[in-house]
């Protein structure tokens, strides 16, 4: 495909004495949906804070059109059309859920467009409309989910960094959710970078997958490849575990360490 | 006599009706499941068997014991134990002090003798470090023995909390959301423990959870809520084939 | 890196985690109980001093760093342990009966103030006892018949089974009497922290919800902690009452208060190393700078106030360079020493980090 | 063998408010008595010793005042203390002075106390508030028939004291004491009190206030119309700065003190030599704390003169008792004698005028 | 009349207490730092008018010397965000609450070296004139702190539920890193909401310098105007100002109507009746969380 829109150098990342990214790279283009696996722990999280620059790097670079962005206030990030939904929600939880999506446009301008995207999120999500005013903070675990989701699409991103939006969904909205970035995507041409334990729904949706270890990129390719890797079958998708695990509780080693 | 029996609960937040009449029982040693779309009620009707919410309506009955006669603090003395969808874990303190307050409700000793730190105090000690270094070989958590709470990542917390409400050796434990944010292999680890604790422990469980394949897995009953009603109740099985549920929850291409 | 070998669970609830330790803290006690006979008297009462503000930093600690309700009104119960005190033995109760009774008729008082406002939290907590801090004053002078008002008191001299001691014509018995009580403080605090109670106080400091799930009755705790607070912060206020020599309405302001808290954030909050890191800022730099200044500019007035706001800059340098107290910059010492030659130069370099509401609870 | 002494220096100590709500008091006085100590070592000292005056700031707070009297004795040795500021603290640290017979010289509080037993090693340079209430009440009784006697204090020792002695002194004239008020250092207004003490009737009010306070009072009362009521200030508030409000706010206000005002009398010769001296010093105007600490000194340098080549602390004392002279700085007469150790036992009752301290009468 | 007059002067003294207790709020409400040296930051405005108007210093027209004084003092805020505050960010506000009693003893150290610590009064037109409406007296000076504590509290509590940087401050306060995601400037934003507040308390000061005498120690009635902003529901903006109203208005009737030795202590012990029976004040906007 096209030229890299996101690109990370061998970047590495500390909390205190701590390493928690240690040498990262990859690549991701325009339009491309990258999602990246990983057991808890990984650094996946990090990795995602440390592109928006929620999190400065100790070492390597983030480059976003060719340029370096890394160690720049978290705001300058998103002015360059990097947005991230945060992992846990993360909403304004004494503002409405009105005042929350507003924020949500707080670096444009265009007021009628805002409006636009404001009901299309409300389209998408209608309990939000229909609870315009409650406080966020009072909206149930899944509710809060689908603001912050929301929220991340009033900025109107180049490429959006998602920390687990399934998390605390019902598989209904899963699905639906999944379909509305795909449709971002193939209508909008955001560009996506996912971190998902749901790896089945996020290979589907992703073209391309890296797995992270222990602060390390241990394995990538295109999501068709990875669905069919073994380690990926036992370890992220849950294949055969009834038959292999069963009774037994065994675990199996991964291949990759 | 059910361990637990809720009856006619509701529950409204203004104009919210969060929970609708609600009445459904948990059997002793069984594991039962409540599911359902968000906002349907379910970490509310936690909340409210947790007396963290005041009911407008409805009975509350725990092991004979009228639940709404109790303070929330009281709940626990009961034998109720819980965890948090969002987790609420004691942020700056060890994995081993977080599980060791969960023994709070089996502290036998006075203000005074702790101050003294008397023989009996120690031996006491001794006894919550036991009853809580065996919850950590359960769960594996001994890595992280001694590791702050505050720098663990999302999965590690789910199951430091799990251990928080075990180390109270609790008769119901309820669980809220157990599996959310757990890759695939850490659902499996939990599956495996929830069986365990009804089985070995004989603890009875009663969660909330959306990831049907979990569901399916340990629980004998499924209730599945909708706007703060019963919307169906049985097997797995049944439940999942029943339409109103589907359509309001699982969704076609349902997992 | 030292490395513990754990063999059994005693291991882990002991005082001391291992010998060096032990080591460690059995010569600073042999340096305490030997300083009268390295110290001038100047030194040795500045020492005393610093024990002093050190027992009421244990008080205000248990009370904000291990239990996370902050108090601006510690000052009053200063005032009610000194007061208590003299009081008690001005009605012919023996000093060793009087003292430890001095605690713990400021401890229940503590406890019964806490009981409103323990509903409180944050800065409506500290308020409130900014509240009680200035009606102290107000207290003191309306109950002149027993305090002696606007006048104030003058504690009588301690005599301990005939053994007497003064604060100014006995520097070293006084130290000594000080240096016990702060002993049994510390090790107070230290044998709540290792037990059920000062777990329970750190539950409520984190989350008071979970807190309450796993059985811990918050109003409850955290009256405990106010009157352990309390009945500590008592027993300084009775040495400081004796220390001064005399003490009016006025002694115990809001002044002390706000010092009090100052002390220990600067020291270090939730650690007992905090109070008396604390307490050597708070009670000895002032005096530092002022013997500094004669040495450097000469005594008399060059500029007024120049030790105070010398004091507040350093202070302000402090907090924006460690703002977890000295404790924190000690630990981060300590780590680098441990892991030498490996530890990285910027290994405790602060990482970016955010702040979420207080309001929710 | 007296410490704080050697053949080339003596040390004085002062325990002294420079950066709390008593600054205003503390910083000039001890600015005044700097300058005094300053020009007398560079005369070539008092018998070939250079004075020393070492200031101790304890932000008016009780536990920092024993930390400064703590380095004062048994560090820097003190030979004397000069000046320290605040009752309470004052008393404290007589505990600590007397049983070394250090003297305690000119302290900065006019309370009662500072002569109390043992006297010997105490001089005081002034009237108490306790006399000046009583004199200013008993002048104000006769020259304006007042009947009834008010007070608004500060509930410390200086504002009890202050009301104590209206409320003898109401009685031993005869006179009602009809109501009171009484006040946080940190109120600013004072209309509810000015309400009631109008409603009770007061002639004279006796102010125990801080000096911000006394001037506010004064204001706020014209403004609600009361003219027909004498407030009455103490050495408290006896500032050049209170006559000098702008817009005549005082005007009309008395005060009781120990000494004449140092602005009324500037053309004078001795307060004209100090107040050129003073500014060109510390760059700010002299006022009647800073004429204080100076004359606080010169007392001192003549007690030292007097009491010899073989200093002591009871040569000193000596020296202190023998003193008796007229102060042309203050204008009043100062003497000491084994049985009085209050230098100046005049009060001075003077009125503000044209933005003045004008001295109405001496007692 | 008599109690018409002490309602009227009680208005016009909680209006001080008000004006100081907007500042705490509104760092409050941005931040949610306490700045234990707002009174100091009045004091400090008190002194800067001071200086700019009155004779023996650089004399200049009061009028031109009032916006000056406001200009000088919101770049005051913002540069001490700019050098001390932002080292803290991200930082347990306990630390901030140490930072700013530190720096009130560094405020009032300062401004006794420049100005001494006598009391000075501020040659302020305002000082000037009363004005007598039937029986009851009212100074310039009050009535003008009346007008304009009104007026501030009306353009800031439209401002912050109006504007979108209002808007943007309140969830700065309540999610620092939720803030960031959304492109909010968090710092400057804060930079800003500290000059702001120093804007305020150099109006307060101001006007409390034109109504009697000021001197360095004039902040300590912050700890009064903090009570007032806590009855009022820290936080809330009309809070701040009814907290005020209420403690001014309080004191002239406990002082008129209570025997002396208890009127003082009147503003303390409403201060926590309120807190009983309202433990987070008049306008809460404390919340259980839900879980
Ligand atoms: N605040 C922190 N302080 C110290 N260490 C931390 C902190 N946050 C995370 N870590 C460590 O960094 C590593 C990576 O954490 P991260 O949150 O990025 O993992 P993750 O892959 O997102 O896991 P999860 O799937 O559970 O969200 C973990 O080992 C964790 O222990
Ligand atoms: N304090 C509150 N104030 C107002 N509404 C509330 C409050 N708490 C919960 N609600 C509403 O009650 C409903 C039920 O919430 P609850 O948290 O029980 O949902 P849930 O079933 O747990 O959903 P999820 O699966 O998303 O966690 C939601 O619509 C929520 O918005
Ligand atoms: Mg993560
Ligand atoms: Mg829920």
């Amino acid at each position: 495909m096209g030229e890299p829109l996101l690109e990370i150098k061998n970047l590495e990342s500390f909390y205190g004495p701590i390493m928690a990214i240690r040498g990262v790279s990859l690549k991701v283009d325009k339009g491309q949906i990258v999602t990246v696996l990983g057991a808890n722990g990984a650094g996946k999280s990090t990795l995602l804070k440390t592109i928006s620059g929620i999190m400065d790097p100790e070492k390597g670079e983030v480059l976003f059109n060719g340029k370096p962005i890394q160690g720049q206030e978290p705001h300058r990030i998103v002015e360059h059309g990097i947005v991230h939904v945060p992992e846990g929600r993360e909403v304004f939880p004494l503002l409405t859920i009105d005042e929350n999506l507003s924020l949500g446009a707080y670096t444009r301008s265009d007021k009628a467009e805002i409006e636009r995207d404001r009901e299309m999120v409300f389209d998408y999500f209608p309990i939000l409309a229909e609870r315009r005013n409650q406080e966020a903070g009072t909206l149930s675990g899944g509710q809060q989910q689908m603001l912050a989701i929301g929220r991340g699409l009033m900025l109107r991103p180049q490429i959006m960094l998602l920390d687990e939006p399934s998390l605390g969904l019902s598989p209904l909205l899963v699905q639906e959710i999944f379909a509305i970035l795909r449709r971002l995507n193939t209508e909008e041409h955001v560009t996506m970078m996912l971190v998902e334990q749901n790896a089945r729904i996020a290979l589907d949706l992703a073209d391309v997958g890296y797995v992270m270890e222990i602060g390390r990129i241990v394995m990538d390719g295109s999501a068709d490849r990875l669905m069919e890797s073994d380690d990926i079958k036992s370890f992220y998708l849950g294949h055969q575990e009834e038959g292999q695990r069963g009774e037994k509780r065994w675990k199996r080693k991964k291949t990759w360490r | 006599m059910s361990l637990l029996e809720i009856k006619n609960a509701t529950l409204k937040f203004g104009g919210v009706v969060a929970v609708n009449d609600l009445s459904f029982s948990v059997e002793e040693g069984e594991v039962y499941a409540i599911v359902g779309p968000n906002g349907a009620g379910k970490s509310t009707a936690f909340n409210l068997i947790s007396r963290f919410y005041e009911p407008f309506a409805g009975t509350f009955t725990f092991a004979g014991n009228n639940l709404l006669e109790r303070e929330a603090d009281q709940v626990a003395d009961l034998g109720i134990a819980r965890t948090f969808q969002n987790i609420e874990l004691f942020e700056h303190a060890t994995v081993l002090q977080n599980l060791l307050v969960g023994r709070h409700r089996h502290r036998k000793t006075t203000l005074l003798e702790e101050m003294f730190f008397t023989p009996r105090v120690r031996r006491e000690e001794e006894r919550h470090r036991e009853a809580v270094e065996e919850v950590i070989d359960f769960l594996d958590l001994q890595p992280y023995r001694n590791k702050m709470i505050a720098g663990l990542p999302y999965g590690v917390r789910k199951v430091v909390e799990l251990g928080r409400a075990l180390a109270s050796k609790p008769r119901l434990l309820l669980l809220d959301e157990p599996a959310s944010g757990l890759s695939v292999e850490e659902t499996q680890d939990m599956r495996w423990w929830i069986d365990d604790i009804r089985k070995q422990m004989g603890i009875t469980v009663l969660m909330v959870e959306h990831d049907m394949g979990l569901v399916s897995g340990v629980s004998d009953r499924v209730l599945a809520l909708a706007d703060g009603a019963k919307l169906a109740e049985g097997t797995p099985a049944e439940v999942q084939a029943n339409p109103a549920v589907i359509e309001a929850y699982l969704g076609a291409g349902a997992v | 890196m030292r490395i513990h070998f754990k063999t059994s669970y005693a291991h882990d609830i002991r005082l001391f985690p291992d010998r060096w330790t032990f080591c460690v803290y059995g010569a600073l006690l042999a340096l305490a109980f030997g300083l009268p006979y390295l110290l001038d008297e100047f030194y040795l009462g500045e020492v005393t001093n610093v024990l002093i503000w050190a027992i009421a930093g244990l008080g205000l600690m248990l009370l904000t760093g291990q239990t996370g309700q902050a108090s601006l009104g510690h000052a009053a119960f200063l005032a009610i342990g000194c007061y208590a005190n003299t009081i008690l033995i001005e009605q012919g109760v023996p000093f060793i009966i009087a003292f430890p009774l001095a605690g713990i008729i400021t401890g229940f008082v503590g406890l019964l103030i806490a009981v409103p406002v323990l509903r409180l939290h944050g800065i409506y907590l500290a308020i409130a006892t900014i509240a009680l801090s200035v009606l102290a004053d107000d207290i003191i002078v309306l109950t002149e018949h027993w305090s002696g008002g606007v006048s104030g008191k003058f504690p009588e001299m301690i005599t301990i089974f005939g053994f007497e001691i003064e604060r100014w014509s006995m520097p070293s018995r006084f130290y000594y009497l000080v240096l016990v009580v702060t002993i049994i403080c510390t090790l107070f605090y230290r044998n709540l922290l290792r037990s059920p109670l000062g777990r329970a106080f750190a539950a409520v400091r984190d989350s008071e919800v979970s807190a309450t799930a796993m059985g811990v009755h918050i109003a409850r705790t955290k009256g405990k902690a106010f009157g352990l607070s309390c009945m500590i912060t008592g027993w300084s206020g009775a040495l400081m009452g004796y220390y001064a020599g005399t003490f009016n309405n006025e002694t115990f302001s809001l002044v002390i208060s706000i010092t009090l808290l100052m002390m220990i954030v600067i020291g270090g909050l939730g650690s007992i190393h905090g109070a008396f890191f604390g307490a050597v800022v708070v009670a000895f730099l002032p005096q530092a700078l002022s013997i500094l200044k004669d040495n450097v500019v000469g005594s008399g007035v060059a500029i007024p106030g120049l030790e105070t706001g010398v004091f507040g800059l350093i202070l302000i340098l402090f907090i924006m360079f460690e703002p977890m107290g000295i404790y924190g910059r000690w630990l981060k010492i300590r780590t680098w020493f441990e892991l030498f030659p490996f530890a990285r130069k910027d290994m405790f370099r602060r990482q970016k980090s955010y702040l979420k509401t207080e309001r929710l609870r | 063998d007296s410490q704080g002494v050697t053949d080339s220096e003596v040390v004085f100590g002062s325990v002294n408010d420079l950066s709390g709500i008593f600054a205003a008091v503390g910083v000039p006085a001890t600015n005044g008595a700097n300058l005094r100590f300053e020009e007398a070592n560079a005369a070539g000292g008092v018998h070939g010793r250079q004075i020393r005056f070492v200031v101790e700031d304890n932000g008016y707070q009780i536990p920092r005042a024993m930390q400064g009297y703590n380095k004062l004795l048994n560090r820097d040795k003190v030979f004397g203390m000069l000046l320290s500021l605040g009752t309470p603290m004052n008393i404290a640290g007589f505990k600590l002075l007397d049983p070394k017979g250090i003297p305690n010289v000119g302290p900065l509080s006019s309370a009662r106390q500072m002569l109390q037993d043992p006297v010997d090693n105490k001089f005081i340079g002034f009237s108490s508030y306790y006399d000046q209430v009583d004199a200013g009440v008993t002048y104000l009784a006769g020259e304006f028939d007042a009947k009834e006697i008010c007070s608004m204090y500060i509930p410390s020792d200086f504002g009890k004291e202050i009301q104590e002695s209206a409320v003898e002194t109401a009685e031993k004239l005869g006179l009602t004491y009809a109501a009171e008020t009484s006040h946080k250092p940190d109120e600013l207004d004072f209309v509810g009190s000015l309400t009631k003490l109008k409603a009770a009737g007061c002639d004279v009010v006796a102010l125990g206030l801080g000096v911000r306070q006394g001037i506010t009072v004064v204001g706020t009362a014209k403004k609600l119309g009361w003219t027909d009521v004498k407030f009455l200030n103490t050495s408290a508030g006896f500032l050049g700065v209170v006559a000098a409000v702008p817009g005549g706010v005082t005007e009309g206000l008395y005060a009781a003190a120990g000494w004449v005002d140092l602005v009324a009398r500037a053309e004078e010769e001795a307060p004209a030599q100090f107040i050129a001296a003073y500014e060109a010093k510390f760059g700010q105007p002299a006022g009647g704390f800073a004429m204080l600490g100076y004359s606080a000194a010169d007392t001192v340098v003549r007690a030292l003169e007097a009491a010899g080549q073989d200093l002591t602390q009871e040569a000193f004392v000596k020296g202190m008792e023998s003193l008796a002279y007229f102060d042309e700085l203050t204008d009043t007469q100062i003497s000491y004698s084994a049985e009085d150790h209050r230098g100046a036992d005049d009060i001075v009752i003077s009125v503000v005028e044209a933005g003045k301290w004008k001295e109405l009468s001496r007692q | 009349m008599e109690v018409l007059q002490l309602l009227i002067s009680g208005l016009a003294n909680g209006c001080v207490y008000g004006l100081i207790a907007l500042g705490f709020v509104l760092i409050y409400k941005a931040t949610e730092a306490v700045n234990f040296a707002q009174g100091d930051f009045m004091m400090i405005g008190a002194f800067v008018s001071l200086g700019l108007t009155n004779a023996e210093y650089m004399h200049l027209p009061f009028w031109i010397a009032a916006p000056l004084t406001i200009s000088i003092m919101a770049v005051f805020g913002y540069l001490l965000d700019l050098f001390v505050l932002r080292h803290l960010f991200g930082q347990n506000q306990t630390a901030v609450v140490i930072l700013t009693i530190a720096m009130g003893f560094v405020l009032r150290f300062v401004a006794g070296l420049i100005w001494g610590h006598e009391p000075q009064t501020l040659e302020s037109p305002l000082a000037l004139g009363d004005l007598h409406i039937g029986g009851v007296v009212l100074g310039m000076a009050d009535l003008a702190i009346i007008v304009v504590t009104f007026l501030l509290t009306f353009f800031l509590y439209q401002f912050f539920q109006r504007t979108k940087l209002g808007l943007a401050m309140q969830a700065a306060s309540q999610n620092q890193m939720a803030a960031y995601f959304m492109g909010i400037p968090v710092k400057r934003v804060q930079g800003l909401i500290w000059g702001l507040s120093g804007a305020t308390a150099a109006v307060a000061g101001i006007l409390f310098a034109s109504k009697g005498a000021i001197d360095p120690n004039a902040g300590l009635l912050g700890i009064k105007a903090f009570a007032a902003a806590v009855i009022g529901g820290f936080g809330s903006l009309p809070g701040a100002l009814a907290g005020g109203l209420i403690v001014g208005v309080i004191e002239p009737f406990a002082a008129r109507y209570l025997a002396a030795g208890y009127s003082q202590i009147a503003p303390y012990a409403l201060l926590l009746a309120v807190l009983i029976f309202r433990p987070h004040g008049l306008f809460s906007q404390v919340r259980v969380k839900k879980v």
